[in-house]
């Protein structure tokens, strides 16, 4: 057994904190997104040539680091806690997973463009009709000669605005809820017959709502067909990676409601002076400690050969963490009174995006029936 | 024991559906579906066809236009105003100032304001909480100095909600600074267009502009706009801050919101395929929801029987005040949960932005902005903690 | 609307308080426990002659008070603060709700056996497979003659070791989760055949597993058949009744923890000083009053005609009721620490009753899925 | 990050699982199954076969029968002995009193008593707590008089478990009643034989005899009886309370418990009439006890492997015992909850009353007391109230 980090793992998150810390101030990021584009400029340029965090995740043949799931744990927890706002999930870690599960031809040339920062895929995957159940899809793909044929609509594709590429899930057989038949594309924006209706997250990000209407895509960028189980192996490793971002989020919470009780005074005390208000952030810090635990669990588990055993262990630090999220966060704006509701305080910022990460993928509830399903109804 | 309704009440009751239906302004109605930012003529329409109903004030005395109504009037009007979303004015003038002005105005305070206010002339803000008095109102620093007939005022208020609004304040500020900290306020009335009153908006993490900052340099305040006496203000805040209890635990709208939050778990999918309302997880939050409501409902209707029976409201009003905000912050969480992906996108009403337009089903658009907005309610008014503290000591004796 | 009680309501609440509290305090209630009867002797023969209590539910006709669930919950409500012992809720509550709405010819003589103390049936509804579901019955009455013959196990009979007979559920027709065929006999507890084995409760009263063995029953005893909307009714005001009583245990539970606090020093202050205790004490206060608000509501409502408005509004209750006991209770004892984990305090007693009427006529579990099936699904 | 354990974890737990199964006393086991309560002799058939292995005292030094283990060795230990539901011998010898006596002690009293409690030849028990201390350990005030070459002790102490049995005792006494509060105390061994010691039951609100009063009258205590320095003793008292913190959050029990609860759930029937285990509201509990003990589990590792890396357990222990005790009591409710009607019978054992008989099922009669009686857990060893004050105050600053 060994939490500890390697002397590379240890340096990633170095670099990364340190950049962050230097050119990802709050002001700066409140700057970018007051100015509507969701996306602080040049960052991305940075993480690809200054950084070079966009290949952390690819093998080193295909030109990356050589890292997994650990490396875009850290990355991610240090954008939680800088509340960077671009889609390295969408991009760096979905795309990377794709590339390192499917064995595809196609993944050579994206990792390059992916790691050069020319290439920026962002995933489609949510259906309103579906909810989180990712093979409910009504958008089809229908071979044609050398093409399939793309119709459909997907919601909330987080990072589309900037994004080169969608990544698609796509119908190729089967009926609607069919586990069969989901296939996953590389669809090129520009494409003909694809519009995007862009549009600002609630917590600053943007994201597009994409039209496909006739839209042909090469039969080479079928990254794979019959692939359920393949997307949702993708999808438990964006959890993962969604989780250390969340730990992040958590520790800048906490952080900041033990410095703010402590200097702000109330009836002559400093408030961290009451006892119900410490009982209060020792459980936040519980709450908190607990998610970073289920976090690592996760992390290490993630990368297991067996299916379930994987999904059972990303299902369950996903409801701990959503649960800490929701905690914390909550107990933040409250402890933090007034001045936590308003836009000028970075702990709102927090927990505004702290609130979307409880439903990222699916909230408490979707995992713990997944939970239960895997473990309880196997065994009884 | 009994929970029957008079033949006299539901007749009562069956008044003020038909006044709703048919006296309610239409084109109000019709923002609000929108989900759009509700403005000053609204509220002000709205007011006007209950002043000639006579109901704009039922709480207040018969001279000065109250309804006279019992308890259960007032419990049958909040369940039916609720029902169909009717506005509900701004509280700081109806609710608030006019019971301190009956009660501790001059007659000339009175005749100036009260009726002025009734009729929608006066749009009122409260200029109570300062940066860094929080819940300890009375460390108010705002200096008033007597000079002839005159206040002059300077110093910060802060979270005045709808002040942009506003045509007068009532402002608690320190008119003797080298008494005890309860001792030396006074409670002024100021013309928000004095010279020297800057209102700057608060933008809270919703995105709404609802409160203000009111910076205050120099005011000129005519002492004949001090209500009760010099120094005696403290008398005053609390006599209002204990006054406005009725609707405090807001369960018709509570319960309103639960209306609204099944027909979006009828409309949207579970991860079964199912609808939403179909799903066993859900369906337990709903009903541990409805369950919740329907104690704190009893709560409210044993303490309005009481009332009744002479016995004023006491210190349980920071009981339904503490079930009642969480009560509301957890119905806001549940659409937001039921929304799904489409609680994530910001839509920002069709009216400022050109080039805005409508993301995910309409009921989505204001999912996540309510629930971060109503994450106030447990800090505003005494946050929770406080109303806490007043039990423990009040009721419990500790 | 009104809260208030009668006159009459009044009076019987102070006349049996005050017999409760000279006649029945914690020594004499706990030597009653001791000796191994699950009562206090002598105590059945009060409530008969000197607080004539045992009529209170039964119409003046039948030479009862004219009460009914108002009067029940008061009497229970006492009961509750003294932890009564004796099992007035089989032996009142329960035959006085048959007799009120089976119109059933034996009424008039079970009635005046009941007031006058010489009759004391006992409710033998529970199965060990059918958890709360009351017409899961695996005893059955099969039809001979001028007689019912009645063969199975009856659990858990509470009152069971002093009662005169068995008011006992058996199935008529049907398979054994049928809601037809569930038929209510008056078992004289010296039938042939009729077996008991008599237990105390872990609480204190006592119990009995009564054991039928081609038990003779005559016909006329037979209360109702085809009668499960009955006993489903009988029961809920049964648990309106049992909720009462919780009432008084939550009072008596809060009471003793602020005197304890308030007494109790530790690090030279008095417990009740420290804040983080006072704000628990609070949400104590607020989930006792809920209860006896919701307590109050399921008193008013179950008189309705309408069965799902009846069933909801108990269910409802019940539901806050039970997590009250286990909030306050939990938090009693937690509260008056090692000493409230002796038998010595009364709170260690209170806490006892308090959990096993938790999951007396079914737990928060049952009652929330019977209000969800009640009211979101029929509307759904 | 690695959580896979080396081929010699792996050897070492295979070695673990042949010992216990092959070594466990069975007439001990036997007990255990029927829900009987254990006796003096159960606990030393047990002791008896770990020390003839040599793993009686695992956290020892070598020197005085250590094995040396691993933290990691430590957590498969604990792993394999709560799958099996192995008897975990009293802590006060072992666990408690040893490191006191070669931290502190002279040679002569660890030759005394160390190789004795190793081989069982002593039991334990601690005389901390008094009537009145609770967790303030510190206000005690049994008073200990220097005569010549001994102490007269006078005072009474509480909560003193398993002393029934007991051969030997702990205490904390005062010595100087002039000083500071946590400065007069001194450590003090005492027979338990001693003239003027009384040891008198309390039966706890589960039936139980676990825990007693000690009344010391004029006990005579050789000064040799008394570890480290006079007055002291709180250094002393302090150490013990801070060492022992292995297993503190009761994991591995808790995670044997949802095992047995799982079993129960696949016994009884729901209201639907199948398997409770089918029931969707229980199978959400079930679920959500066992996540939270995986965090839990997680937690402990995070901290054992800091450990490992020469970190010593921090306040964070603090964090271990409230979880892991608030997971304890989840566990006997859901058992509790699972048996349904069967948790209300009061199964007092088939020894001492002749006519004694099971009713219902063999699973459900421990159910209510075992609710019962671990709502203790998160009163002593320092209440988790406390342990919130010291997290507060070591980990978070404040």
């Amino acid at each position: 057994m060994d939490f500890n980090f390697t002397e590379e793992q240890t340096m990633l998150r170095d670099t990364v904190a340190s950049w962050l810390s230097d050119n990802y101030g709050f002001e700066a990021r409140w700057a970018a997104i007051k100015a509507g584009g969701g996306e602080k400029p040049g960052a991305w340029q940075a993480y690809a040539e200054e950084l070079g965090i966009l290949g952390a995740g690819f093998s080193e043949d295909l030109g990356g680091l050589g890292g997994g799931v650990t490396e875009h744990m850290i990355v991610m927890e240090e954008f939680g806690k800088a509340l960077a706002l671009e889609d390295y999930l969408g991009a760096a870690v979905v795309a990377g997973s794709f590339i390192r599960h499917a064995g595809w031809n196609g993944a050579a040339a994206l990792a390059e463009g992916i790691i050069a920062g020319t290439a920026k895929p962002a995933f489609a995957y949510a259906e309103a009709q579906a909810r989180y159940t990712w093979h409910d899809l009504k958008t089809t793909a229908r071979k044609d000669g050398d093409a399939y044929v793309l119709n459909g609509h997907k919601g909330v594709v987080m990072g589309g605005p900037t994004a080169t590429h969608f990544i698609v899930t796509a119908r190729t057989s089967g009926g609607q809820r069919d586990r069969a038949g989901v296939a996953v594309f590389l669809v090129d924006k520009e494409s003909k017959g694809l519009v995007t209706r862009d549009y600002p997250n609630i917590d600053g990000p943007s994201a597009s709502e994409v039209f496909f209407e006739n839209v042909s895509v090469p039969a080479s960028n079928l990254i794979a067909d019959n692939a359920i189980d393949l997307v949702e192996r993708v999808i438990d490793e964006a959890t993962v990676a969604s989780l250390a971002e969340a730990c992040g989020v958590l520790q800048k919470m906490h952080e900041q409601t033990l410095d703010y009780t402590k200097t702000r005074k109330q009836f002559g005390q400093p408030l961290a002076s009451f006892q119900a208000l410490q009982h209060r952030m020792v459980d936040m810090y519980i709450a908190w400690q607990q998610a970073v635990s289920m976090t690592y669990m996760a992390t290490i588990k993630v990368t297991e050969d067996d299916a379930a055993t994987r999904a059972k262990a990303v299902s369950a630090a996903k409801v701990q963490v959503a649960r800490a999220l929701k905690f914390v966060g909550e107990n933040a704006i409250q402890l933090h009174g007034g001045m936590g509701m308003t836009e000028e305080m970075p702990v709102s910022h927090y927990f505004k995006r702290g609130t979307l990460l409880r439903n990222l993928f699916g909230g408490e509830d979707k995992h713990i029936v997944r939970y239960e399903n895997l473990s309880i109804g196997k065994d009884a | 024991m009994n929970l029957e309704f008079t033949p006299e009440e539901n007749a009562f009751r069956d008044e003020v559906r038909d006044f709703l239906e048919t006296r309610y302004p239409k084109e109000v109605a019709e923002r609000q579906a929108a989900g759009l930012e509700l403005r000053k003529e609204d509220y002000f329409a709205w007011q006007k066809v209950l002043l000639e109903k006579g109901w704009v004030t039922p709480n207040w005395p018969k001279e000065w236009g109250g309804t006279e109504w019992t308890p259960t009037q007032k419990y049958i009007w909040s369940e039916e105003t609720a029902k169909v979303d009717a506005l509900q004015l701004p509280a700081f003038g109806v609710s608030m100032v006019a019971p301190v002005l009956w009660t501790f105005g001059t007659q000339a305070q009175k005749d100036r304001f009260l009726t002025a206010t009734r009729n929608g002339d006066i749009w009122w803000c409260q200029g109570y909480s300062e940066p860094g008095s929080g819940s300890d109102l009375a460390s108010l620093k705002t200096r008033a100095v007597r000079e002839g007939d005159f206040y002059i005022v300077n110093g910060q208020k802060t979270w005045t909600t709808l002040a942009q609004y506003a045509d007068w304040g009532f402002f608690l500020v320190r008119t003797d600074p080298d008494a005890k900290k309860q001792e030396g306020i006074s409670f002024l009335l100021i013309d928000m267009k004095s010279p020297g009153v800057t209102v700057r908006p608060i933008i809270t993490m919703d995105g709404a502009h609802e409160v203000n900052e009111v910076f205050l340099d120099n005011v000129k305040v005519p002492v004949d706009q001090r209500v009760y006496e010099e120094n005696k203000g403290w008398t005053v805040a609390k006599f209002l801050l204990s006054h406005e209890r009725s609707g405090i635990a807001g369960i018709a709208r509570s319960k309103r919101g639960v209306d609204r939050l099944r027909k979006i778990a009828r409309a949207e999918f579970s991860d079964s395929g199912e609808k939403l309302i179909e799903d066993p997880q859900f369906r337990r939050k709903l009903a541990d929801l409805e369950i919740d409501i329907t104690a704190l409902e009893y709560t409210e209707l044993r303490s309005l029987a009481s009332e009744s029976a002479g016995k004023g409201p006491g210190p349980e009003a920071s009981m339904l005040k503490i079930k009642g905000t969480e009560i509301q912050q957890r119905v806001t969480e549940l659409v937001l949960e039921a929304v799904g992906h489409y609680g994530s996108p910001y839509f920002r009403g069709f009216g400022e932005a050109g080039n805005a337009y409508p993301i995910g089903p309409d009921y989505a658009h204001q999912a996540a902005p309510r629930y971060f907005n109503v994450r106030k309610t447990s800090i505003y008014g005494g946050s929770n903690e406080i109303q806490r503290n007043i039990i423990a000591k009040m009721v419990l004796g500790l």
